[in-house]
Order: C-alpha cells, then structure tokens, then sequence
C-alpha cells in the first residue's frame, strides 16, 4: 500500500467530479490544505459543495475556487472575510448553508463516527432549527443535527509518516482531524514527511487508516490573516521602544 | 460620563473569579483581557482550539499556525494546549467554559440574544456565537446601550437570534443589568454608571426592568 | 477430516487484502495474524485503542500499558497509533475498519448473529462485539458447524442477537458459506474442507443455503 | 487555584457521598486510578452506581469495591473476569447494565460534550435496543442512546502539569479522557507531575479544565491480567532457547 504521491495533482487524480461534495480543513487562512486546493483548481471539477469553516479570502485558499466558479454551495460557519464571496451570492450563484460552528464540526464527527444524527442545544429556539426536529430532554430543548460525510476530504497536517498517521501544530488542527474522518477518501498534504515509527504513537492525532493518500508540501507558504503585534518594550534603562 | 469602551471592559472583568475558564469575543471583550486581576488564575478559550493563550507576539515572533478565534496572531503560555475544532466545541457545548463575554445587537429582557444577522443585509454567518451562547455557565453581554438612538434592550429581539433565554447579564455604557433567564424573574437593572441617571436609562431602554434596591 | 482450528484460521486469512485494517476476536480469530501473507500490509486495530500491534512481548519486555483488547501483553510496531476508547470505537462505528473476524455461538442464515448471551447463565456483557458486528465493512464467522450435535447455523437464532443482519461469511471446520446480508439472497456454501461432504453439512445444518455451481 | 492534592484521601474530601454515580477510567487493569479506588474503599461511601467498562478483578481494582459491597449497581460492558461479581449478581445484590463497549464510550464521550442524545447502528434489532427509540435514517435502523454523566470521575494519567493538563500512555489511555470531561467534578492521579509548560501542548489530550484535583502516585504499581509471551528463539547458530 503506497500512500505517498508525487505532487497535489496525482494525490487527487481520479478522485474528482463534477457536482461532489469535498470537506476542507483549515480555520481561516490558519492549516488549509492549500496545495490540494490549487490542484482542485487547476483541474476544472465544476458544481462543487464544500463544507469548511470559512471560504479563505480572495484570492487565497477556498477563495481561489471561487474565482474560479468552482463552488456551487458552501456549508460553513462565517464567510466575512471574502468580496467575491458577497458578489456571487447576491447575484444567485452561489448557495450557503450556515451551521453554527460547534454544530459543523460536530456534524463531521458525527459523520465519521457512524453516527447518522445528535442532539444540540445550539442553535434551539433559533432559525437554525427551523425544520429541523426539536425535542426536550431533562427540561431543556435541543435541535436534532445530522451527521456529515464527504466524497472526499483535504487536509493540511504538520507532521505524517507514511503510514498516512498524522500530527497537527498549534492551532493549524482545527477542522482537520475530523475531516480525515469524515471523508469517503481523505488526501492529507504534510509539510513534513516521515518513516513509520518516527512520530511518537501516543502523539499521532489522525491514525493511518483515515488517510488514503498524501502529498509532501515542504514549501508551502503559510498566510497570516490578521497580523497583530504587540510593541517590544524596551530594555530596562534605555528609554528606547524598538 | 458614562463608561468608555475600557471601563466597560473593566467592568466586565469583575464578573471573573480565580480558576476560571473564559472565552472572549471580538471587540470590547477582547479588552477585558488588560483587566484581569494580578495573581488570577484566568485561562481564555478560543474557539478554534486553543486554551490558554497570552498577548499578540512581537514582530518576528508571529506564527501562521497559532491564531485566536478572531485571525489574530497570538502567543503560547506554560498553560497552552490544543485540541481540533469538535473537542473545543465539546468543551463549549459541554459547559465546561465559566463565562463568555460577547457583543450584541439587541437583547430581550427574557434573556434572548441576537447578534449574527440583519434580514436584508448580507449575512456572514455566526460563527462559534451560537454554541457560546447555548453552551457556557454564564453569557455577559457587553454593548452601547442604544443605537443611533435605537433601543438595543427590548421586550422581543426584532432580529434572528442567536439564543432564546441565553444571557445572564448586559453591561451598557450606562449600566448593568441582570437577567434571571431560567427563573423567569425578567431583568433588573443593578448598577448605574457614574452620571448616568435612572431616568436617561428609563429614556434609552424598551423592556422592562426591575430595579436593584441599592439604587 | 474437516480443518483444525489453524486450518480455519489459514482459511480466514485469505479474506485479507494489502491495505486492510482488520479487528480480530478472541479465540481462533487471533491466530488468523499468524497467516499474513509476506509483504501483505495488515494492521491489527484492538477496540481499546490501538493500530497496529505486533506479536506478544519477550518475557521481560512486557508492560502493563500495553495490551490488547483480550488483556493480553503485546507489543508495539512501526505503524502503531494509540487513541481513546471513544476514537476506537468512532473508528469501528464508523465503518473505517475492513474486516472483523469473530467467533460465534449462533448464526442464521439471514446474517443474524449471537455470540454474547446465554439466558440463564450468568452474563458477563458483550463487550465490543455489538458495536464491530454492527460497524466493521466486512463481517466474518470462524466457528465449529456445531456444538455438541446442536447445529449452529439456523434458520433463526434461538439466543439473543449481538447483532442482526449483519455477518457476510462463516468458516466452519467443515466448509465456508457466504451471506447475502443486504441483498436477501440468503446463505451460500462456497467451499468444502478437505474430507467433509456435502451430506455431512446437510445432517449438521438448520440453516437453508444455497450451494455454488463449483461444488 | 491550586489542584494538587497531597494524597488520594485527601483529593477526595468532600466529594463522596452515599449513592452517587462515579465514573472510573481503565480497560480491564490498565489505566485503573487504583490508589483513588482504595481511598473509595477507605471513605466507606455506600451504593454507589459505577460506570466502568469492567469492575477489575477479584481484589483487585474495582473488585476491591466489590469485595467491600460498596457498589450497588455497574454500568459496564463486560465483568466476565470477576467471581466476586458473580456471586453478588447472583446474589440479587449486585445490579448490573451492560452497555456495548462503543455505545458506552461514545454515552460518556457525548454527556462531556453537552449531547444529550445520538444515534447509532449497534444494537439494532437486539435485546439492548428494547425500551429505546429506534428510528430509521437512510434504510438502516438506529438506537437512540443518552449522553453521561457523573457526579465524579476518577482517571488515571501518565503524567500531568499542576495546571491539570493530562497526557496518557499506551493503551493505558482507552476510557480515561472521555471520563474527564463526563464528570461534574474529575479527580487525576498521575505517575508524574511536571509544572506548566513542560508538556508540549500539542501532546495534551484532556485540557487542564476538564480536572478538578490531582494527586501524585509516583509509585503506583501497575497490574497485568493476561501475561502472554513469546519465547525468545535463540541467537543464530547457538542451537538454545533462552
């Protein structure tokens, strides 16, 4: 079982078509898999429903494949950050389903845990659970969510063997594991690629069987969204601020 | 004078208490992080999966992989750990975080709370609100008591909500309120800021309100 | 002279593919990992929450924090990954393992399995077998034909299901039959032990099956 | 806040009364919190519901609490190495819910994150579905089962920070981390307790928010149910097994 591929292109050959459904790791800007998403691009699948927790921004990240017109519908949490985003859903040609966030990504949980539906108290009372079943337990009202599954999920990891078990840095985790879990094939991109046995087992998040195929990305550029700084102070008798 | 945006933020501050766990939305909650009294223990979530985080790094020191809920670059501190966007709503939704300081558009007097969207204008979506709200032991609202001399405290949210009967307490410019949401004991009005007067509040607020007999 | 229990086993190898993740039972299910093909990629995954385990250790080696879902000592390999209870069994539910090699008390021939209960004896619970049973892709029986002259293939279970439609084969000392769990095309005896006749498993089978064209 | 404790009596304090419902981490006697069982035993508390995937052996682990009938009723998937239990079972002074290993794991797993209910495929048509909702979603038959929760967890860890942070070792990890969020107050012992910062975040699996108090068993003896080995063949060419 060779998991390892080439390039972004041949880890997604013969995995893309028109109008499926494909799951994107990556909060904001922060562990997007943004190599697999150019590769998306460069291939022309069309009617894409994509389920992330944000659209990137233009011209970066899922954002691309919105310049494209790749996109058809996005099931996401917040999509502020993104013009062309605003533009072609006034104009009709892209759809949104809004789900409260912890419900995202526990709807992809869910779904790569067999588990068809939960319940929540997100969102009850609230358009969100219009249509939706509503039930009370133990007093309180919760909404019934269903599980979510992918054709296909994208993940960006820090760290993989190639095994295909994968570990994530900081806050670059975020949708990703659950994604690898919730696809009916997962491609993870890795910025650093190891033998088996290199990565410590009780520090692998995302275990080999999740994963059927992986691309090393050892240049991938890492975008900052929000750049805030706070000023050095300066040395204790200098008087200066640097 | 009223409070500024600071002594609001101030004023919020004091509903922490040592150990707790908070998580802090955008705007003048984020301040509320400058008021955290010396020798409290007080980690802050964020909803992207991190508990335990410190101030914006220096320039150089910024990291594309570590970032708050809101994009921002912020730091690593000895308590820091990290987990995926599921647990951290596990933790959210499980009642696990103490308090969540947050702002709104409008609040109703039983509690409900709208702050995701405007029918008419484009919507962004709402984020980690909604599980925040649902999720945590205490929800303070913090926000201008009117706006463009609209009323934002209501007897029924105009607006979507974001939770029905979800916030214990709203610290205005002008004031804090309490809210008993799960008693149904409605609002009360429990502090003024200094030079503001019960009638300005009176003037500026559509529900109804008890008022603390301290005032 | 129908298989032995390392020839049922051998049997149930052969259900193995490059690749596969694969959950084996307690019993003669284990010593299937002693008939791995050379150069086949197999990982063993243990309910309590590994992937990828090796042969028991050395004496010497062995330690408490390692075993497999049999309590048994084993040991670690290149490819092993440890996870919770509720991530292993995430894994199992949600269909994420290929092949799960169990034994059995019951079989029917609609899939409907019993493995766990006997009313009457004292119970000593299922364990994981519900949930890989009611999880796994593919589910496969190693098991005598019978007990005692009590046949174990039957029109229905006569003991409490583990699960209910949901084995795809049965390899028995004297021969292997396929279920067509879904589709309701019912059970099918596809191979004979060397020496066992297809009047021998008439005598010592409730259940109805077809027989494939090649016997 | 301060949250270690000097001993396990004492990390107890106040916590136990007649009649609650504990939740006690481990697989068989791997990751038992063995030195917070026998502080239990020590308290004398009385009818307790325990909900752990076993209830050790005869004298050992929850077999102690057993053997000094201080369980009234085992929410558990399997008991089948205890003759203690039998006997008390048989005894009607024992009572006992069996939950499918996976149903119980995901029943804690969802009481810790807020989810009252979900559906699963396990026990489907079987003696545990009766009494419960079963519902169809997409032509396959599930049961509705219930979140979890305690009014205290007892876990065992490898190691934790003073902050409470907790990592986990080898299979010893297997119920322990869902029980630390499904408890309203969770009590950890550790093997070793290190000071904030020294465990890398990214290898902490339960949040120091989800423990209460922790106490440090630095010499805790670790039991094995089933010693199994195999024989060391001999060094080429010595003709000896060792």
């Amino acid at each position: 079982m060779q998991k390892v591929y080439p390039d972004p292109r041949a880890a997604l050959a013969g995995l893309l078509r028109d109008g499926m459904m494909i799951m994107a790791g990556g909060f904001g800007l922060c562990g997007i898999p943004e190599q697999l998403i150019l590769a998306i691009r460069d291939s022309g699948v069309k009617n894409l429903t994509v389920v992330s927790n944000n659209c990137g921004i233009d011209g970066v990240g899922l954002g691309i494949l919105l310049d494209s017109r790749q996109i058809k519908k996005m099931i996401s949490s917040y999509v502020g950050e993104n013009k062309t985003f605003a533009q072609q859903y006034l104009a009709g040609e892209l759809e949104i389903e809004f789900n409260p966030q912890g419900t995202l990504a526990e709807r992809i949980r869910a779904g790569g845990a067999g588990i068809p539906a939960f319940f929540t108290r997100t969102g009850a009372g609230t358009q969100i659970a219009e249509g939706k079943e509503q039930r009370e337990f133990d007093g309180n009202r919760y909404v019934m969510e269903r599980g979510l599954i992918a054709d296909l999920s994208i993940v960006h990891a820090w760290m993989a063997d190639t095994e295909g078990n994968l570990v994530y840095r900081k806050t670059a985790r975020n949708f990703n594991p659950m994604m690898a879990t919730a696809g009916k094939v997962t491609v993870a991109e890795v910025e650093h690629l190891m033998q088996p046995g290199q990565i410590n087992p009780d520090h692998i998040i995302t275990p080999g069987l999740y994963v059927q195929r992986l691309v090393h990305v050892p240049n991938a550029v890492k975008h900052i969204e929000q750049r805030t700084l706070r000023k050095r102070t300066a040395p204790a008798g200098t008087g200066e601020e640097v | 004078m009223a409070w500024t945006r600071e002594q609001m933020a101030e004023r919020a501050a004091k509903e922490l208490r040592d150990g707790f766990y908070v998580n802090l939305g955008i705007g003048i909650p984020t301040l509320v992080s400058n008021y955290i009294p010396r020798g409290m223990s007080v980690q802050l979530q964020s909803e992207n999966g991190m508990l335990g985080f410190g101030p914006f790094p220096y320039e150089g020191e910024e990291d594309p992989d570590l970032i708050n809920a809101g994009k921002q670059t912020v730091t690593e501190i000895s308590t820091t750990s990290y987990f995926s966007s599921a647990d951290s709503f596990a933790m959210i939704r499980g009642g696990h975080i103490d308090l969540s300081i947050l702002g709104a558009m409008q609040v109703a007097e039983n509690g409900d709370l709208a702050n995701w969207m405007i029918p008419g204008k484009m919507v962004k979506g709402m984020g980690g609100a909604m599980d925040l709200v649902a999720g945590v032991k205490k929800v303070v609202v913090v926000m201008e008591h009117s706006a463009k001399n609209e009323p934002k405290l209501l007897k029924n949210c105009t607006l979507p909500l974001t939770g029905a009967g979800v916030v214990d307490m709203v610290i205005t410019d002008l004031g804090v309120f309490t809210i008993d949401k799960k008693g149904g004991g409605g609002m009360t009005l429990i502090e003024l800021a200094p030079g503001a007067t019960l009638d300005e509040i009176r003037a500026k607020t559509q529900a109804s309100y008890h008022i603390a007999n301290v005032l």
